[in-house]
C-alpha cells in the first residue's frame, strides 16, 4: 500500500468512526468497541471494494467544498424561485433547451460534480457525460444562457484545483 | 388490502400474482400493527417522559411476518424466473395451454 | 395333532404350498405332486378333526387381537365342519381332473393357476372354520381376491371384462353391504361371535333388524341371489376346473355358507321367526329360484346353462335357512352337500367335452355321447341329483326343504320346489338325450375321416375325477343320514 | 400544529405525483414520479416523527432514503441494460 | 464513459457510510429501530449498489460465493448455538441468563450474539440471492 | 394506498407495477411510523422498498416486463375477495374501538413486557427485547425461513448447468 | 437431558441443516441428516413414552414462562404425529441415498439434505409448539422447504407446481395469520392453552368467529381439503420421488393435526360445534373428497398422480372423523392419520423404486411389471389393498373406526357412503393389479432389474408396518384413543 | 430565542411546503420528462432542505439535528445522481425532449462563439 493509500485509508477510518458517533448517542464500552471493530471491518471491506482513494473519498477538497457550496446553494434558491414562477405562470413560461457545455476540469470528479451541481440547480440537468463535455438540458433559454457564461465551470474548477 | 388478494387469484401474470400476494400480506401487517396502537402511547422502547406506549407484541410478530414474507417472494421470483426458462412465458394460462399440449 | 392345530394347519397347509408351488414354477411335475400332497394331506386334516365334532366337541382357536374384543377367531362347527369336507374331499379330485384339463388343453400361466387355486382353497377353509363374523368376512374377501385371476386367467379381453364384472359385484356387495351389516352388528351388540341363538337378538329392534338382514343377505354376494347374480355366468370364463370347484363348489357354498350362519348364528332362528322381517328374503329366493332355472334352458352354452343351474340350486339353499325351520335349515346343510357332488360332476363333464371335443355348445353337442358314453353317464347321474331323483343324494335335500316349508307354514314353496324340479328336468336331461340318441354333425364326420381328428373320451385323470364324484352322488343318497347327525346339532339347540 | 401543515403539504406532493406515476405515459415519467413519492415519504418520516413527539428515530427516514436510491438505480440499470450484473463499465454504445 | 462516471464516483463516496450505517443499525437495534435482520437488510443494499454499479463480477471478487454459502450457515448456526450453550449450561433453550453470572448480563450477551448471528445469514443470503438473480441469463442468451 | 394498489390491477407494464408495489410498500411503512411500528417501518422500507424492489427487478430482467393479455374482471375471484373481506370486517366489528387501552390485546401479557422486559434484558427497546428474548425462538424460525429462501434460490437459479447429468431432460 | 428433548428434537434437525451445508461432501451431509432424523425419532420415542403416561409436558423456550415467552407443550395427540413424523423421515433417509443420487447431479445434494432437513423440522416445530404464532413460523419453514423439494423434480412441471403451491400456501399461511391476529385482538394473547382458556371465557364473539373461519380456511387449504386441494396433485406428481413419498405421508398429517388442535384444544368444542353447523361442513366436504377425488383417481395415467388424488380422498376420511366431534370419530381421524401415512408413505417409495428402474409411473408403460419387479410391485398392490381398506391391512382398521364412529353419530348411510367410496378406491388399485399381473410385458420392453435393497428395504418397511398395524392395534388405537380422550376432554 | 427559532421554523416549513406544491404541479403541468424534472428537483433542493432544516431548528444542537443533517447531504448527493440516470436512461433509450432550442449539435467553443457574437 503506498503512502496516499495509507492517509486515505486512515481518513476514512477516521470520518467513518465520527459518522458513528454521530449516530450513535450511546456511549458505553461496549458499542463504542462495537464502534471501533465495525468502522475497522468496513475500512477492510472498502479496501477490499477498491473504492479508497481520492475519487471516493476527496480528502483535498474538504476547505473549498465550503466555499463552494455556500455559493451553490444561493444558486440554487434563486434558480428555483425561477422555475416555481414558471411553473405557476398560466402559460407555462418555459422554452426547453438542449445544449452541450464544455467542463474544464480533468477529474472525473470535478466532472461529476459539475454535473451533479448541473442537475441540483433546478432549471438545469445534466443528460449526459462525455469527452469533456456536458449534455444539457434547460428549462429555459435564460438559464441555458446562465450555464454557457460558465461561470459555474470556474467555480467547480477553481474548488477541484484544477 | 383485498385488491392484492384480488391480484392473486384473478391474475395469470406469475409476477403480478407475487406482488399482489406482497400487498394482500402487508394489509394484513397493518391490521396487525392497529390492534397494537395505544391512543396517547408512542413508539415501545422506553424513555423518559412516556409513560404509555404501544403493544410491542404486534410488532414483533410482524417483523417475523415480514422477513417469512420476503423470503416467500424471493423462492416465488425465482420459480417465475426457471419457468419462463422452460415455458418461454409468465403468464398462468399460456403455461396450462403448453401443458396440456405435452401428456403427462 | 390336536384339533385345534388342525384348524390351523388346514389354512396353513395350503397356504404353505402355495409358496411351494410358486418356487417350483419351472418344473410341473413338482409343482402339480406338491399340489396333490397338499390336497390330500388337507383333506386327512380336516376328517381328523371330524370324530370330536361328532361328539358334540367345538374345537377352537384364538389370536391375533387386531380390533379390541375382535380375534381372528375359528371355531369348528357341524356346518362348517361338513363344508370343510366336501371341499377339502373334492379338491383331490378336482386336482386330478385339473392335471389332465390344463395339460389336456396347454394353458398359460399355469403356475399362477394352482397358486391361486391353493389360496381360494386356504380361504374356504377359514370361511369353514371362521369362529366370528368378521373372519368369516376376512377370508371371504381373501377368496374373492384370490379367484379373480383364475376368473380372469386367460388374459384375453373377454376373461378381464369378466373378471371385473366377477370382482366388481362380490367386492362391491362384500363392502358396501356385508361389512357395514358386520359394522353395525359390532355397533349394536359388542361382539361378532358367532352364537347359536343369535346375537342380535334382544338388541335391536324389528324395521332396523329388516335393514340388517337385507344388508346381509345382499352382502353375501356368493349366495348369487338376485338381482346380484350377474358374476357368476361372467365367471364362466374361467377354466373348467375353476368353474367346477370353485364356482360349483367353494365361492357359491362358501356364499350360500355365510348366509347359513348368518341367520343361524347372528339372526337366530327364533329371532328371525320372531320379527318376521324375513319374508321378502323367501320370495326373491324364490323367484331367483324359479327365473334362473329359466334362464338356464334358453342358455346353449353349457357352462352359462349349468351356472344359472347353480344361482336356481343356491336359491334352494337360501330358501330353506330363511324358513328358519329346523328341516329347513337341515335341507339346506344337506343341499349344500348334494348340490355340490351332483354340480361338479357336470361341470367335470363340460370340461371334458371340451378338451375332448373341443364344444362348449348344447346344440353342437349331438351324439357326442356315442364317442364318450363315460361322460354322458357321468353327467346322467349329476343331473339326476341335481334334479333331486331317487336313488342320488339330491333327492334327501329337496324332502327336507320341503317339509320345512311345510313346518314354517308356507306351502306355496312346495308349489316352487316342485315346479322348478321339473325345469330342471327341462334343462339337464335333454342335453344327455342330444348326447345318445341324436346322430353326429356332419362336421364331426369330416374330422372322423381324419386319424388325429377322432373323438375320444377325455384324458384318463378327467375321467377318473368324473368316476369319483358320480359316485359320491349315489353314495350320499345312502349315508345322507350320517350328514343329518353331523348337522342336527345345530338345528336342536336352536329350539325350533 | 407547523409539523401537520409540513405533513399536510407532503402528503398533497405525494398525491399529485402519484397521479403522474398513474398517468404516465412513459415508464421514466413514472420512475420519476416515484422516486419523489421516495424523497417525499423521506421527509414525511422525518416530519411524522416530530409530530409524534419521538424525533429520535430518524435512522428510518435516512434508510428510506438509501433504499430509494438503490431502487431508483436498479430500476435504472435493468431498464437500460435489461441485466443486474453487468459492471457499468461495458456500455453499449447509443 | 456516461452515466457510469456520475454513478461510480457517487458510490464510492457512499459506500463506507452505507456499510457503517447497516453495522450501526446492527448494533443499536437495543436501543432504537433496527436490528440484526434490518442491518443485514442495508448491508445487503450496499453491497448490491455496488454490484449495480460496478458489476457483479466485482462483487464476487469482494465477496466470493464460498465466503457467502459460509456466512449464511455459520450465522444460523451461530443462532441455534447459543441455545445449544445454555443447555449446555443447564438452561433451556435460548435460555440467556445462564450465560453469565448475573442473568441481565447474560441476556445482553445472548441478544447481542444472536442478532450478530441474525444479521449475518440475512446479509449473507440477500447478497447471495442478489448474485444468483443478477448471475443468471436470459433464458433467450443462454 | 388504494390509490396504488388499484393502479397496479390495471397497469400492465410490470415495471411499474413493481415500482407502483414498492411505493405501496414505503407508504405502509409510513404508516406503521404513525402507528408507533418504528422497527417494523425499518424493515418494512428495507424489504419492501428494498430487496423485494431489487428482486423483482431482476426477475424482470430475466423474464419479460409487459402483462399479455389485459386484465377483465373476473367474477368467482371477485365473490371470493368480497367473503373474505366481509368476514375480517365482521370479525372486527366486536373489538375494542381503535388505540382504547382497555382492549384485551393491551391487558394480558404486553404490559408485563413492557414492565420488566427492560429490567431483565437491560434492552430499552421492548420490540427488539421480546423479539430476540422472550420470543427469540420465533426469530430463530425467521432467520430460518430466510436461510431456506437462500439455498431455495440457490438452488433453483444457481449456475449448476455443469454438473446435470447427461439423461437429465426437463422437458422428457 | 430427558428435560430438554422436546427442544432437541426440533432443534437437531435445525442445526443439522447448516452442518450440511457447511460438509458439501454429498455423502456427509447425507450422514449429517440422516443422523439427525434419527435422533429426532429417538427423541420422538421417548416423549411418546413420557406422554402416554398421561403427563402433559410443557417445556419453555427462553426460560420464560407461558404466556410471556414460547410454550412447548406435548400431549399424546403430538406426541404420536411427532412419532409418525420422525418415524417416516427415518425410514425414508436410507432410501433417499441411492434414489436421490439417481435424481440429481451430484454437487447440489447437499443443499438438498438441508433443504429437506428444515422441512422436517418444520413439521416438527408445528406439532410440537403450544403457541399460535410459533405455529405460523414452522409452518413457513416447512412450506418453503416443500416449495424447493418439490421444484427439484425432473419435470418441468415441477416448477409450476412449486409455484402454485407457494401461491396457495402463502394465501392460507396469510389467512391463519388473519386468524391468530383476530384471536389475539380479542384474547391478548398467543400461547394455544391461554387462548382456549380466554375465549371461553369471552364466549362466541364476532371475532372468535372471524379468526376461526380464517383459521379452518388457512388450515384446510394447507391440508388439501377439497376445495382447497388444487395445489396437491401436481406438487406430488413432479416432486422427486422420496419427497413425494415424505410429503404424502407426513405434511398433511400435520395439518391435520393443526386442525384438530385449534378444533379441539384452542376454540372448546362446544363452541365449535355448538355455534356453528361446522360437523355438517366438514363432513359434506370430506365426503365430496372422498368420492370426487377417487373418482378422478380412477382416470389418471400417472400413477403418482392416481396417489395424489387417492391422498386428497383419503385426507377426506380423516377430516370426516374429526367432524364428527365425538371421541370415536376423533379416534378414528388419528388411527387413519397414522395408517394412510405409512401406507402412502411405502406406496410412493414403491412408485419410486420403479421410476429408478424403469424411468417412468405411466400405468400404460408397465405392464406386466409384477413380473419384473415383483418385490417392488408386491409392496405397491399390497400398500394399495390398505387403501382400499382390505381386511388385516392398517387401512381396514381405520374404515373400521370411522364406520363405528358414523354408526355411533347415528349417521348410518354415511357408514354406508363411506364404504361405498372404498369401492373407487377398489377401482383404481384394480388397474394397477391388472396392469402389473393381468398384462403380458410388452416385447420390446427394456430389461428392468428388481429395485435395489436400499430402495426396496424402506418400503418394504413400511409396506410391512402397515400390515402389523392391521393387526397389532394396540400403540395406533390405544393411543389414539387416549388423545381423543385428552383432546376432547378439554384440556383448557 | 424560542420565538425566534419558531418563527424561523415556521418561515422555513411555509417554504418548504409552498416549494413541494409548486414542484408537484410543475410534474403535472409540463409537458415532457426533461421538463417534469425540472419541477421534481424543486421539491427535492428547496423543498427538502427547508423542511428538514426547520426540523433542525426545531430539535436544536441535538443527536436528532445530526441526523437530519446527514439526511440533507444524502439527499443532495443522491437526488442529482439517480436525477441524472434517469434522464440519461431516458434520452439512451430513445425519449426525446420536446424543444425549442436544440443547441446539441453545436459545439462548445462554437456556442461560445456564438454566445459572444450574441
Ligand atoms: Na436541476
Ligand atoms: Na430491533
Amino acid at each position: 500500500m503506498n503512502k496516499k493509500n495509507l492517509i486515505h485509508t486512515l481518513s476514512i477510518g477516521a470520518i467513518l468512526l465520527s459518522a458513528w458517533f454521530l449516530l450513535s448517542g450511546h456511549y458505553n464500552t461496549l458499542i463504542n468497541t462495537l464502534g471501533v471493530l465495525s468502522c475497522a471491518a468496513v475500512v477492510w471491506i472498502t479496501l477490499r471494494m477498491d473504492i479508497v482513494d481520492h475519487e471516493g473519498h476527496p480528502l483535498h477538497l474538504t476547505w473549498r467544498a465550503l466555499g463552494y457550496w455556500t455559493w451553490l446553494t444561493i444558486e440554487i434558491i434563486k434558480a428555483n424561485i425561477d422555475v416555481i414562477k414558471s411553473v405557476l405562470s398560466p402559460k407555462l413560461n418555459i422554452s426547453p433547451t438542449m445544449l452541450r457545455i464544455r467542463a474544464s476540469q480533468k477529474s472525473d470528479l470535478g466532472q461529476v460534480i459539475f454535473a451533479n451541481s448541473i442537475t441540483l440547480t433546478p432549471g438545469t440537468l445534466s443528460v449526459d457525460v462525455a469527452n469533456n463535455e456536458i449534455l444539457v438540458h434547460a428549462l429555459s433559454k435564460s438559464g441555458a444562457d446562465d450555464l454557457l457564461s460558465g461561470k459555474m465551470n470556474r467555480r467547480v474548477t477553481q474548488m477541484t484545483g484544477e | 388490502m383485498m385488491a392484492g388478494f384480488y391480484i392473486v387469484i384473478a391474475h395469470d401474470n406469475l409476477i403480478k400474482k407475487i406482488v399482489g400476494l406482497n400487498i394482500f400480506q402487508a394489509a394484513v401487517f397493518v391490521m396487525y400493527i392497529s390492534f397494537g396502537k395505544v391512543a396517547g402511547g408512542t413508539a415501545p422502547i422506553i424513555a423518559e417522559g412516556f409513560s404509555a406506549y404501544s403493544n410491542p407484541l404486534p410488532h414483533v410478530l410482524i417483523l417475523t411476518a415480514i422477513v417469512v414474507g420476503v423470503a416467500t417472494t424471493a423462492l416465488g421470483l425465482a420459480l417465475v424466473v426457471r419457468i419462463n426458462e422452460e415455458y418461454g412465458t409468465i403468464e398462468d394460462d399460456e403455461i396450462q395451454a403448453a401443458d396440456d399440449e405435452q401428456p403427462q | 395333532m390336536t384339533p385345534n392345530d388342525a384348524i390351523a394347519f388346514s389354512i396353513g397347509l395350503p397356504l404353505l404350498a402355495t409358496l411351494l408351488i410358486l418356487l417350483n414354477r419351472r418344473y410341473p411335475n413338482i409343482r402339480e405332486f406338491v399340489t396333490l400332497v397338499t390336497a390330500a394331506g388337507l383333506f386327512l386334516t380336516v376328517l381328523s378333526i371330524l370324530p370330536y365334532v361328532m361328539q358334540g366337541e367345538r374345537p377352537s382357536l384364538k389370536f391375533l387381537e387386531f380390533i379390541p374384543g375382535i380375534y381372528l377367531g375359528f371355531e369348528v362347527e357341524p356346518l362348517g365342519m361338513l363344508f370343510a369336507l366336501i371341499a377339502s374331499g373334492l379338491w383331490i379330485v378336482t386336482t386330478f381332473y385339473s392335471i389332465g384339463y390344463m395339460r389336456g388343453h396347454h394353458e398359460k400361466n399355469q403356475s399362477r393357476f394352482y397358486a391361486c387355486f391353493a389360496i381360494a382353497i386356504s380361504s374356504t377353509m377359514g370361511i369353514c372354520f371362521s369362529g366370528n363374523m368378521l373372519t368369516l368376512f376376512i377370508f371371504y374377501e381373501m377368496l374373492t381376491l384370490s379367484t379373480y385371476p383364475l376368473v380372469a386367467h386367460h388374459q384375453t379381453k373377454e376373461a378381464k371384462n369378466a373378471g371385473r364384472v366377477y370382482l366388481g359385484i362380490l367386492i362391491s356387495t362384500s363392502i358396501g353391504f356385508l361389512l357395514l351389516a358386520i359394522l353395525w352388528t359390532w355397533h349394536l351388540t359388542g361382539t361378532l361371535d358367532f352364537q347359536i341363538g343369535g346375537i342380535l337378538s334382544g338388541k335391536v329392534d324389528g324395521p332396523i333388524a329388516g335393514i340388517l338382514l337385507f344388508l346381509y343377505m345382499y352382502g353375501i354376494g356368493k349366495a348369487a341371489l338376485m338381482p346380484i347374480h350377474r358374476w357368476l355366468p361372467a365367471a364362466m370364463v374361467a377354466p373348467t376346473p375353476v368353474s367346477a370347484l370353485l364356482h360349483a363348489v367353494a365361492v357359491v357354498k362358501a356364499g350360500v355358507f355365510s348366509v347359513v350362519k348368518v341367520l343361524v348364528y347372528i339372526f337366530g332362528t327364533d329371532f328371525l321367526t320372531n320379527i318376521k322381517q324375513d319374508d321378502w328374503l323367501m320370495y326373491i329366493a324364490a323367484f331367483t329360484l324359479i327365473s334362473a332355472s329359466c334362464v338356464a334352458i334358453k342358455k346353449d352354452n353349457l357352462k352359462a346353462r349349468l351356472a344359472y343351474s347353480t344361482i336356481s340350486q343356491l336359491a334352494y339353499i337360501v330358501l330353506g335357512a330363511a324358513l328358519a325351520t329346523s328341516a329347513g335349515i337341515l335341507g339346506s346343510g344337506l343341499h349344500i352337500a348334494m348340490h355340490a357332488f351332483g354340480k361338479i360332476t357336470l361341470f367335470f363333464c363340460a370340461g371334458a367335452i371340451l378338451v375332448a371335443a373341443h364344444k362348449t355348445e348344447i346344440s353342437e353337442m349331438d351324439g357326442l355321447g356315442r364317442r364318450m358314453p363315460f361322460t354322458f353317464i357321468a353327467f346322467l347321474i349329476g343331473s339326476m341329483s341335481v334334479i333331486g331323483l331317487p336313488p342320488m343324494g339330491g333327492a334327501w335335500s329337496k324332502w327336507y326343504l320341503m317339509i320345512g316349508s311345510v313346518e314354517a307354514g308356507y306351502i306355496i314353496f312346495i308349489l316352487v320346489l316342485a315346479v322348478s324340479s321339473l325345469l330342471n328336468v327341462a334343462y339337464l336331461l335333454p342335453i344327455v338325450g342330444r348326447g345318445f340318441f341324436r346322430p353326429l354333425t356332419s362336421t364331426e364326420y369330416m374330422d372322423n375321416n381324419k386319424d388325429e381328428g377322432v373323438i375320444k373320451e377325455a384324458p384318463g385323470f378327467c375321467l377318473l375325477a368324473m368316476g369319483i364324484t358320480s359316485l359320491g352322488c349315489i353314495v350320499l343318497f345312502f349315508y345322507a343320514d350320517t350328514i343329518v347327525r353331523l348337522i342336527e346339532p345345530v338345528v336342536l339347540t336352536t329350539g325350533q | 400544529m407547523m409539523f401537520a401543515a409540513a405533513t399536510l403539504a407532503l402528503l398533497v406532493t405525494i398525491f399529485i405525483a402519484l397521479i403522474r406515476a398513474f398517468l404516465g405515459p412513459s415508464i421514466y415519467d413514472r420512475i420519476l414520479a416515484v422516486n419523489m413519492v421516495g424523497t417525499k415519504i423521506v421527509l414525511l418520516i422525518a416530519v411524522i416523527g416530530f409530530l409524534m413527539g419521538r424525533p429520535e428515530f430518524m435512522d428510518i427516514a435516512l434508510v428510506y432514503a438509501l433504499i430509494n436510491f438503490v431502487g431508483v438505480i436498479a430500476v435504472l440499470k435493468v431498464l437500460k441494460y435489461g441485466d443486474l450484473a453487468r459492471s457499468g463499465e461495458d456500455e453499449r454504445p447509443l | 464513459m456516461r452515466s457510469y462516471l456520475v454513478l461510480r464516483v457517487v458510490a464510492k463516496l457512499l459506500m463506507p457510510f452505507i456499510l457503517v450505517f447497516a453495522l450501526y443499525v446492527q448494533f443499536h437495534g437495543d436501543y432504537g429501530p433496527g436490528g440484526g435482520f434490518q442491518a443485514g437488510v442495508i448491508f445487503a443494499s450496499g453491497f448490491i449498489l455496488y454490484s449495480l454499479i460496478f458489476g457483479i463480477q466485482a462483487a464476487g471478487a469482494v465477496m466470493s460465493r464460498g465466503i457467502l454459502r459460509f456466512a449464511t450457515a455459520m450465522g444460523l448456526l451461530l443462532y441455534a448455538g447459543v441455545g445449544f450453550y445454555t443447555m449446555l449450561l443447564g438452561g433451556n433453550y435460548l435460555e440467556y441468563d445462564v450465560i453469565a453470572a448475573d442473568p441481565t448480563k447474560g441476556q445482553h450477551i445472548g441478544i447481542l450474539v444472536i442478532e450478530a448471528g441474525v444479521g449475518i445469514t440475512v446479509a449473507s443470503v440477500m447478497i447471495a440471492i442478489f448474485f444468483t438473480f443478477a448471475g443468471r441469463r436470459k433464458a433467450d442468451q443462454a | 394506498m388504494a390509490l396504488t394498489v388499484l393502479a397496479i390491477v390495471k397497469i400492465r407494464n410490470l415495471f411499474a407495477v413493481v415500482m407502483l408495489g414498492s411505493i405501496y410498500s414505503l407508504l405502509a411503512a409510513a404508516m406503521f411510523v404513525v402507528l408507533d411500528a418504528v422497527d417494523v417501518a425499518f424493515t418494512e422500507a428495507a424489504v419492501g422498498a428494498g430487496i423485494s424492489t431489487v428482486l423483482a427487478l431482476g426477475t424482470l430482467a430475466l423474464t419479460t416486463d409487459r402483462e399479455k393479455q389485459p386484465m377483465h374482471t373476473k367474477i368467482v375471484p371477485l365473490c371470493v375477495v368480497f367473503l373474505t373481506g366481509a368476514a375480517l370486517i365482521y370479525g372486527t366489528l366486536d373489538l375494542a374501538p381503535f388505540g382504547s387501552p382497555q382492549a384485551p390485546v393491551h391487558n394480558h401479557v404486553a404490559p408485563t413486557y413492557l414492565l420488566e422486559a427492560q429490567d431483565k434484558t437491560t434492552v430499552p427497546n421492548i420490540v427488539t427485547a421480546v423479539l430476540a428474548s422472550y420470543r427469540g425462538y420465533d426469530t430463530l424460525g425467521e432467520v430460518t425461513v430466510v436461510f431456506i429462501a437462500g439455498i431455495g434460490v440457490i438452488l433453483l437459479l444457481g449456475n449448476w448447468r455443469r454438473e446435470r447429468l447427461p439423461e437429465d431432460d426437463r422437458n422428457a | 437431558m430427558i428435560a430438554q428433548l422436546p427442544a432437541l428434537i426440533v432443534v437437531i434437525p435445525l442445526i443439522g441443516a447448516p452442518l450440511c451445508m457447511l460438509v458439501r461432501y454429498r455423502d456427509w451431509s447425507w450422514t449429517v441428516a440422516t443422523l439427525c432424523t434419527w435422533a429426532s425419532f429417538v427423541c420422538a420415542w421417548i416423549i411418546l413414552q413420557q406422554a402416554t403416561s398421561g403427563n402433559t409436558i410443557s417445556y419453555q423456550m427462553g426460560g420464560w414462562a407461558p404466556p410471556l415467552g414460547i410454550e412447548y407443550r406435548i400431549d399424546l395427540t403430538n406426541a404420536f404425529v411427532l412419532l409418525v413424523v420422525t418415524g417416516i423421515g427415518s425410514i425414508i433417509m436410507p432410501y433417499a441415498r441411492e434414489s436421490i443420487r439417481s435424481e440429481f447431479g451430484t454437487r447440489r445434494i447437499y443443499f438438498f439434505y438441508t433443504a429437506y432437513l428444515l422441512c422436517f423440522c418444520g413439521l416438527l416445530g408445528v406439532t410440537i409448539t403450544g403457541d399460535a404464532f410459533n405455529l405460523f413460523v414452522f409452518l413457513e419453514i416447512n412450506s418453503l422447504a416443500t416449495y424447493v423439494l418439490i421444484a427439484m423434480g425432473k419435470n418441468r412441471r415441477a416448477l409450476t407446481a412449486a409455484y402454485q403451491y407457494l401461491i396457495l400456501g402463502t394465501i392460507g399461511a396469510t389467512f391463519i395469520v388473519i386468524g391468530i391476529g383476530l384471536l389475539y385482538a380479542e384474547t391478548g394473547t398467543l400461547n394455544m392453552y391461554d387462548l382456549s382458556n380466554r375465549i371461553a371465557e369471552v364466549g362466541a364473539s364476532r371475532t372468535i368467529g372471524a379468526a376461526f373461519a380464517f383459521l379452518v380456511v388457512g388450515i384446510s387449504l394447507k391440508l388439501a381439503l377439497f376445495p382447497l386441494h388444487l395445489w396437491l396433485p401436481n406438487s406430488y406428481t413432479y416432486a422427486p420421488s422420496m419427497i413425494s413419498a415424505f410429503l404424502a405421508a407426513t405434511a398433511t398429517k400435520v395439518a391435520v393435526y393443526v386442525l384438530l388442535r385449534f378444533l379441539f384444544t384452542v376454540f372448546n368444542y362446544e363452541l365449535t360445534f355448538d355455534a356453528l353447523p361446522l360437523d355438517y361442513i366438514l363432513a359434506c366436504l370430506a365426503l365430496i373428497a372422498m368420492f370426487a377425488a377417487s373418482t378422478v383417481a380412477i382416470f389418471q395415467q400417472n400413477l403418482k398422480r392416481m396417489l395424489a388424488y387417492s391422498s386428497i380422498a383419503q385426507i377426506g376420511y380423516i377430516v370426516l372423523g374429526i367432524s364428527f366431534a365425538s371421541s370415536a370419530g376423533v379416534t378414528a381421524g388419528m388411527v387413519h392419520l397414522f395408517n394412510h401415512a405409512m401406507i402412502k408413505g411405502g406406496m410412493f417409495l414403491a412408485l419410486g423404486c420403479i421410476m429408478y428402474r424403469v424411468g417412468t409411473v405411466n400405468i400404460n408403460k408397465l405392464d406386466g411389471i409384477g413380473k419384473r419387479m415383483p418385490l417392488t410391485t408386491a409392496a405397491l398392490i399390497l400398500g394399495g389393498f390398505g387403501l382400499i381398506g382390505v381386511p388385516l391391512t392398517a387401512g381396514f382398521i381405520s374404515k373400521w373406526y370411522l364406520v363405528t364412529a358414523a354408526l355411533e353419530r347415528g349417521w348410518w348411510p354415511l357408514g354406508f357412503l363411506i364404504l361405498l367410496s372404498s369401492l373407487l378406491a377398489v377401482i383404481y388399485v384394480w388397474r394397477l393389479v391388472e396392469a402389473a399381473y393381468m398384462k403380458p410385458v410388452p416385447e420390446n420392453a427394456k430389461v428392468v432389474e428388481e429395485a435395489p435393497g436400499s430402495l426396496l428395504f424402506p418400503t418394504w418397511f413400511l409396506i410391512g408396518a402397515s400390515i402389523y398395524f392391521g393387526i397389532e392395534t394396540n400403540l395406533t388405537v390405544g393411543v389414539a384413543m387416549d388423545a381423543a380422550k385428552q383432546l376432547l376432554g378439554g384440556l383448557g | 430565542m424560542e420565538i425566534v427559532l419558531q418563527i424561523i421554523s415556521w418561515v422555513l416549513i411555509s417554504i418548504g411546503a409552498f416549494a413541494l406544491i409548486c414542484g408537484a404541479v410543475g410534474v403535472i403541468r409540463f409537458p415532457d420528462i426533461y421538463t417534469r424534472m425540472h419541477a421534481a428537483s424543486i421539491t427535492d433542493t428547496l423543498g427538502s432542505a427547508s423542511i428538514l432544516l426547520a426540523l433542525i431548528f426545531q430539535s436544536g444542537a441535538s443527536l436528532v439535528s445530526a441526523k437530519l443533517a446527514l439526511i440533507i447531504i444524502f439527499i443532495f448527493v443522491t437526488s442529482p445522481t439517480s436525477s441524472f440516470s434517469l434522464v440519461h436512461a431516458a434520452l439512451s433509450s430513445g425519449v426525446e425532449p420536446d424543444l425549442e432550442h436544440d443547441l446539441r449539435d453545436q459545439h462548445p467553443k462554437e456556442q461560445n462563439k456564438s454566445q459572444t457574437e450574441n
